[in-house]
């Protein structure tokens, strides 16, 4: 079943080519909503077990995955996120057949990321869903965007670069037989060598997270991607460096992550508070949203580096639903500038007119700025709570942030949605049909596991636990 | 019987003033003459060392070679034709279209 | 009945009137909204009643990870005295001004919109007080603090945005701006104290391993923690209740809250949430028992807020503004008297000015709407004679809030007082000058709207109907008697109140001779006819709409200008400079880029399509290799 | 031995040939030479078969075909006009010469591996009855590819030399070739008529 789910949307792509135009719509979602429902259905059976082919037996490569704990409340999200995507990219792109057929090819790549546990396979996938996001920006996006294809492209080939490199020297120097993470685990690397195969594991992570310095295609990826916030979806389950640190940094290097606790988290902290404040700036809705990922992708870091068991829970439970609402606010831009023809952030009034689209928005908002009650919460304060007790003073940089969050959030709803509506513009639609449900799901699941967090925490707190284990301490 | 390092001097010889060809010349057709040229130098080494290995391989590389080369002289004679006739030259300098 | 039925009443009503507002024609919205509050009142009067000694605490479900003793923190509501009576408090008061409002915004299009953000209020506000740990309680926090921007901001885009008069549509965009401004001005102090609140959790997690409450009072007492940590977890809490509460140095942005509709200010910004500071206090006390320099900061920055917001109120004319700068200094007399450990007088305080700070919002919202959204101090007057019941109504209030015996403030504000004499005479003092001035300023509030001659534009204001003169009746009754459930021993009293409370909370019982205390009395009430004195002799000279201190006053001491300029302003350009910057690094990067291609600009000099030059490069390569091989061979060989 | 200088003199001097005549029907005389003169040096490697084919193929179909095309296109007219690419005459000549002495010198480290009579031997003559035994057995699927190839080749020669149709309005196709960025296609309506014919 496992392999199904990992493969079952990259089959619905091929499929896609090869389906009359006016059944595409129908065939995408249903493969979504399929990939989903095995989704649930694992979940139900209490996730999948690793399971192990040999694929290179050469090179020591193997087809191990296994959907458990953290990996699988990823997978949900991500075949949960990918499925509203195809929701709306059927209602709102004509003609939408390449971009559904690239959104179920990245799911495929994405769940595979999660899914995998062995590191060369790992990498595959990692590189997989790499060609679908810049394929979405070459075809759907801006007048500007070889330039952020060019600079998305560099940065992350850099960075996989250094991780196939490491990953390669992981296998070398710890001498173990196979690529797979348990046999890695078993023949850990020691020294020196550790740390500078940490340092170049770390780059790709740092570059996918993303972490300051290395986040600078992220704001123009978003900014030239199409209007309707698909690609941006897809694009924010791609950052996946937060999961690829926690599933394979951590347990691979443990003495490294110890050595270089407080360097990373300071990084982490200043990330989180300097894309915040940045944000504070923006005049373009999509790069707003950009950076405040940026903003929480440095509490996830913050979480996973500071090596504290409630922290790196914390910053598992916000790297999971982060997805569901950052990508609902671009998909709510999505609407935005389909109705105002603009996305920028001085647009005015829009809510005297599109009171559910604002109210949906602000809503979305609260989650993402980390207002209790809703999901955001749950994870962001875990991860200060972990990291203050490991770092006081970071935890309160960090911390600023969340002041920072509630002036860029409002500052940009207020100038859009509130105020009045400038004389003699376009009268402005509410939502409709399906955006009804685009909106309404993933701010429905901010609010259920805002409040009610076991389902997740029981998936994510004894992977958390056994990973943490394994470094002996905490 | 000559050692085998003589032909294979021979042969870089042959080939070094084949590629010199190549270089000078300017006519599509005198540089692809100057390819044969090349062509053939190899065809001589593989052959001496056919012999010097008591290995009948090299010489069926060697055919195989040959038969290449009538296709690639079919080929390329063609393309030359077609070049010239939309063109009027063969001068190699004036085909820049790959410039970068 | 269960404790989580009380947010869950209004939770529902949110739910409804948000998801359906179609459902709600009408004033049907305004009922549903009401009966909600009105279900939660009587669940919580029901619980007051079934109360015993041992409280109430109900588990709900797994919350947040390793937040308790060596477990997972679970939701759950705890019920004793204090958060019973704050219920009571919230639920009864609410349901009045809820009902109010079906009058007061009975003409508003977005009159469903407005209940629904009113039961979500009031659901976040009982989160707050049930609430069994820190965090839990911090949903409430921010929960009120949101529906506190919904409703500062509600009229977001002011009251006539769709007017198709210019001048009109104008001066509404304006109002628009200038609530929307309000609106995220507050939410974003109120996020600064929220960092405080949130640091003094993880502090207190760190000392003692647990934020529920219950394990954390048990704990506290016996645990060897240095009492530097303790200290500093109570500053830090002090700085979310400061942020809450509208104290100093976070105090500017209860005033602009003013913005919104009159019974929010009443609801919201008077009666509840703003004393939500107040009961994190309280409810702490087993921490700041344990810290004294804490507590005393805690005593001098509500007396200073006293101060500020008496001098503040002097010279204000907007009606609602008068009272909100009342109800910031109010909050500090309530903050002294937590920082004195005097608990149960605090939150008596708390009591009695919901009641009397309440009904003046809301006779002062009857005559907004009787003179047609006028606000200026300086247009009204005569009132009285307009508006008879209103009237009676309003001076119940000003009496109350001035300390006159009998009336509830008499009461209260003497308890403080008598804390703060046998604590600090400095604060004393403080307190007794604060006393005189909202004497004077309240004073100021009652003579230019209610008496004299009438300067107003309407030309014959209507009484208020029956839906909002029975909250208001209500209201005045609680305001004047209010202060009879805790009536002090030297007055022949049992102390009521006290004794209720300090079930739950232990009362510090203060020695002073019966003499003394008569003392104090006189001149508190000295201090509050003096000031009622002083107004009406300004009055009867008709000097009285510019008041003392002039622009200072008007401006609130120029706090915001101040912090604008010290904080705003820097942090805007930092943001822009930082933007800069990133968009620099992008910068910098594309200039490695250039350079990196500028080898390349050779590259594709060669790249010159000329198939020679191809060859050439390739004849090259390969001499060169077999060359170096040749030579290595010759020098090897040989 | 003797041979050997002969025949490879004869093929350097045809090489030479080939290389600088000014006119091509002499370069391709010369490479006719050079051709001859190795499928002599094959005959005295003993490799009969390649030898023989060498002169039909080589010798023969190929050159046929070249002196064929150079007469058509009367392109033994030199071409004249500066080099656009710096030294390439320069870098040539040194490039060659290292090239050369490179692969003198190394040729001359070798040594064969086991007496010469052995490996002729063992070749069986190289006649067409061994050559054609390992190539139709060891090697029959690269000679089916090989055969392939040819075919596809023979086709292609075909259609790239294969004239369009006029168009109606008298432009003339392009072929397929459609590189606007350059004028000289664009152009080409306006070519000569005897080029077409």
């Amino acid at each position: 079943m496992i392999h199904l789910m990992i493969f079952l949307p990259l089959l619905g792509s091929l499929l896609l080519l090869a389906t009359p135009k006016r059944w595409r719509d129908e065939v995408a979602g249903f493969v979504a909503a399929l990939t989903l429902g095995l989704g649930l259905l694992i979940w139900r059976g209490g996730g999948a077990e690793v399971f192990r082919v040999d694929w290179i037996p050469a090179l020591g490569v193997t087809y191990s995955v296994a959907l458990d704990g953290v990996s699988l409340t990823l997978a949900l999200v991500t075949a949960f996120m990918s499925f509203i995507a195809v929701l709306y990219a059927a209602r709102r792109i004509s003609n939408p057949g390449t971009m559904l057929s690239l959104v179920l090819a990245m799911e495929t790549g994405l769940l595979g990321i999660f899914a995998a546990r062995d590191l060369l396979l790992f990498y595959v996938f990692f590189e997989t869903a790499l060609l679908p996001a810049l394929l979405m920006l070459a075809i759907y996006g801006k007048p500007n965007r070889m330039r952020a294809l060019v600079k998305f492209a560099a940065y992350t080939l850099f960075g996989s670069l250094l991780m196939l490199l490491s990953i390669i020297g992981v296998k070398a120097y710890g001498g173990s037989p196979t690529f797979a993470l348990a046999d890695l685990i078993q023949n850990p690397v020691k020294g020196a060598a550790q740390t500078w195969l940490y340092l170049g594991f770390l780059a790709a992570m740092a570059v996918k997270l993303p972490l300051w310095p290395l986040h600078a295609w992220l704001p123009d990826f978003h900014e030239q991607n199409h209007d309707s916030g698909v690609p941006d979806v897809m694009g924010t389950l791609y950052k996946v460096g937060g999961y690829g640190l926690f599933q394979f940094g951590l347990p691979l290097f443990p003495d490294a992550s110890e050595q270089l606790r407080p360097i990373l988290m300071g990084l982490a902290a200043f990330t989180a508070l300097y894309a915040a404040w940045i944000a504070f700036r923006q005049t373009d809705w999509k790069r707003l949203i950009a950076y405040a990922g940026l903003s929480h992708m440095g509490f996830v870091a913050l979480g996973v580096f500071s090596l504290n068991e409630t922290a790196t829970i914390g910053a598992m439970y916000l790297l999971a639903f982060q997805n569901v609402y950052t990508g609902a606010l671009f998909l709510a831009v999505g609407m935005l500038q389909e109705r105002v023809g603009s996305v920028h952030t001085r647009v005015g009034g829009v809510m005297t007119q599109a009171g559910a689209l604002g109210g949906m928005t602000l809503a979305l908002w609260f989650a993402s700025i980390a207002v209790p009650g809703l999901a955001g919460f749950v994870g962001e304060f875990s991860v200060l709570l972990g990291a203050y007790q490991v770092q006081p003073w970071l935890a309160f940089i960090a911390g600023l942030s969340t002041i920072a969050a509630a002036a860029y959030a409002l500052t940009a709803f207020q100038t859009t949605f509130w105020q009045g509506r400038p004389l003699g513009a376009v009268r402005v639609a509410d939502l409709r049909h399906t955006e009804w449900l685009v909106l309404g799901l993933p701010l429905a699941v901010a609010v259920f596991f805002g409040v009610y967090s076991a389902p997740a925490l029981n998936l994510i707190q004894p992977a958390v636990r056994g990973v943490l284990a394994g470094l002996g301490g905490q | 019987m000559a050692p085998t390092a003589y032909y294979i001097a021979l042969s870089g010889l042959l080939f070094a003033i084949g590629m010199i060809g190549v270089l000078t010349r300017r006519t599509a057709i005198m540089v692809f003459l100057s390819v044969e040229l090349m062509l053939n130098a190899a065809n001589l080494a593989l052959v001496a060392f056919a012999r010097a290995w008591g290995d009948l391989t090299a010489q069926t590389a060697v055919f195989i070679v040959m038969t290449l080369a009538a296709a690639e002289v079919a080929i390329g004679l063609a393309i030359i034709v077609s070049i010239f006739r939309k063109r009027e030259t063969t001068n190699v300098d004036d085909l820049a279209g790959l410039k970068g | 009945m269960p404790l989580y039925l009380l947010p869950l009443f209004p939770l529902i009503g949110f739910a409804l009137l948000i998801l359906f507002p179609r459902l709600f024609p009408g004033r049907a919205a305004g009922w549903l909204g009401s009966a909600t509050v009105l279900a939660s009142f009587v669940v919580a009067g029901a619980r007051y009643l079934g109360q015993t000694d041992t409280p109430a605490h109900e588990v709900l479900w797994t919350w947040l990870p390793n937040m308790a003793l060596n477990a997972n923190l679970s939701a759950g509501f705890y019920l004793d005295q204090l958060s019973a009576l704050m219920a009571l408090i919230i639920t009864g008061v609410g349901f009045l001004i809820h009902v109010y409002s079906v009058s007061y915004m009975g003409h508003d299009p977005k009159f469903t919109r407005f209940f629904a953000f009113m039961n979500f209020f009031v659901a976040m506000m009982l989160i707050l007080v049930l609430a069994d740990s820190y965090p839990l309680m911090f949903v409430g926090w921010e929960g009120v603090g949101t529906a506190s921007y919904l409703l500062i901001g509600f009229w977001f885009s002011g009251r006539n945005s769709e007017a198709s008069d210019k001048d009109l549509r104008g001066a509404s965009d304006r109002e628009g701006v200038a609530n929307s401004n309000a609106a995220r001005k507050a939410f974003i102090m109120n996020r600064i104290g929220d960092l405080g609140f949130m640091l003094g959790m993880f502090l207190l997690f760190k000392l003692y391993g647990t934020l529920s409450i219950p394990e954390l009072a048990a704990r506290v007492p016996g645990a060897q923690v240095a009492t530097a940590g303790i200290e500093l977890a109570c500053l830090f809490l002090l700085v979310g209740a400061i942020g809450k509460s509208g104290q100093l140095p976070l105090t500017t942005w209860l005033p602009d809250a003013m913005a919104g509709p009159t019974p929010v200010s009443a609801l919201i910004h008077a009666a509840t949430m703003v004393t939500a500071g107040v009961y994190l206090i309280t409810r702490s006390h087993f921490l700041y028992d344990l810290a004294p320099v804490a507590s005393t900061w805690v005593a001098w920055v509500g007396g200073l807020t006293a101060l500020y917001g008496a001098l503040s109120a002097l010279n204000q004319h907007d009606i609602k503004k008068i009272l909100a700068y009342s109800t910031v200094s109010q909050l500090g007399y309530m903050f002294m008297a937590v920082g004195l450990h005097a608990y149960s007088a605090g939150v008596f305080h708390l009591l009695t000015h919901a009641f009397f700070k309440a009904l003046l919002f809301l006779s002062a919202g009857a005559v907004i709407h009787a003179l047609h959204e006028e606000q200026d101090v300086r247009a009204m007057g005569g009132m009285r004679k307009f508006m008879p019941f209103t009237h009676i109504a309003a001076l119940m209030g000003v009496l109350a809030i001035s300390g006159i015996p009998i009336w509830s403030g008499f009461f209260s504000k003497d308890a403080i007082l008598a804390a703060a004499y046998t604590s600090s005479p400095l604060l004393y003092v403080v307190g007794l000058g604060v006393a005189l001035l909202t004497a004077f300023y309240m004073g100021r509030w009652y003579f230019l709207v209610w008496r004299g001659e009438y300067r107003g534009h309407v030309p014959h204001p209507h009484e208020a109907d029956g839906l909002i003169k029975v909250p208001l009746g209500i209201l005045a009754a609680l305001a004047t008697l209010g202060g009879f459930l805790n009536v002090p021993a030297f007055l022949g009293g049992g102390h009521a109140f006290d004794a209720y409370l300090g079930r739950a909370i232990p009362v510090h019982l203060h020695e002073i001779p019966a003499a003394t205390e008569w003392l104090l009395t006189l001149l508190a009430v000295a201090a509050g006819v003096g000031g009622l004195l002083w107004a009406l002799a300004e009055h009867r000279r008709r000097s009285l709409a510019d008041g003392p201190l002039g622009q200072i006053s008007s401006n609130a001491l120029y706090l915001d200008r101040v912090y604008d300029g010290l904080i705003g302003a820097p942090s805007r350009a930092i943001a822009e400079g930082l933007d800069v910057v990133d968009r620099g690094v992008d910068g910098t990067l594309a200039g490695i880029a250039r350079t990196s291609a500028a080898p390349g600009g050779l590259f594709s000099l060669w790249q010159s399509g000329f198939v020679r030059a191809y060859a050439v490069s390739m004849l090259l390569g390969t001499a060169l290799i077999l060359g170096y091989w040749a030579i290595k061979t010759i020098g090897g060989g040989a | 031995m003797i041979a050997f200088i002969l025949l490879g003199a004869l093929t350097l001097v045809g090489a030479v040939i080939t290389v600088a005549a000014r006119n091509a029907v002499h370069a391709a005389l010369g490479l006719v030479g050079t051709l001859l003169s190795v499928a002599g040096l094959f005959a005295s490697l003993s490799a009969s078969f390649l030898a023989a084919t060498q002169v039909i193929v080589y010798a023969g179909a190929i050159m046929v075909l070249f002196l064929f095309v150079i007469m058509l296109l009367n392109a033994n007219a030199p071409v004249r006009g500066r080099d656009p690419v710096p030294f390439v005459r320069e870098l040539a000549g040194i490039g060659g010469v290292v090239l050369a002495g490179a692969f003198a010198v190394l040729a001359f480290t070798y040594k064969d591996p086991r007496p010469l009579a052995e490996g002729v031997a063992a070749t069986r003559g190289g006649g067409a009855g061994p050559v054609g035994e390992v190539l139709l057995t060891r090697f029959l699927l690269p000679f089916e590819a090989v055969s392939i190839l040819l075919l596809v080749a023979i086709v292609g020669a075909v259609a790239l030399v294969n004239r369009p149709a006029p168009q109606p309005d008298g432009v003339a196709d392009t072929g397929g070739l459609t590189l606007p960025t350059s004028p000289d296609l664009q152009s080409e309506a306006l070519l000569p008529e005897k080029v077409r014919a």
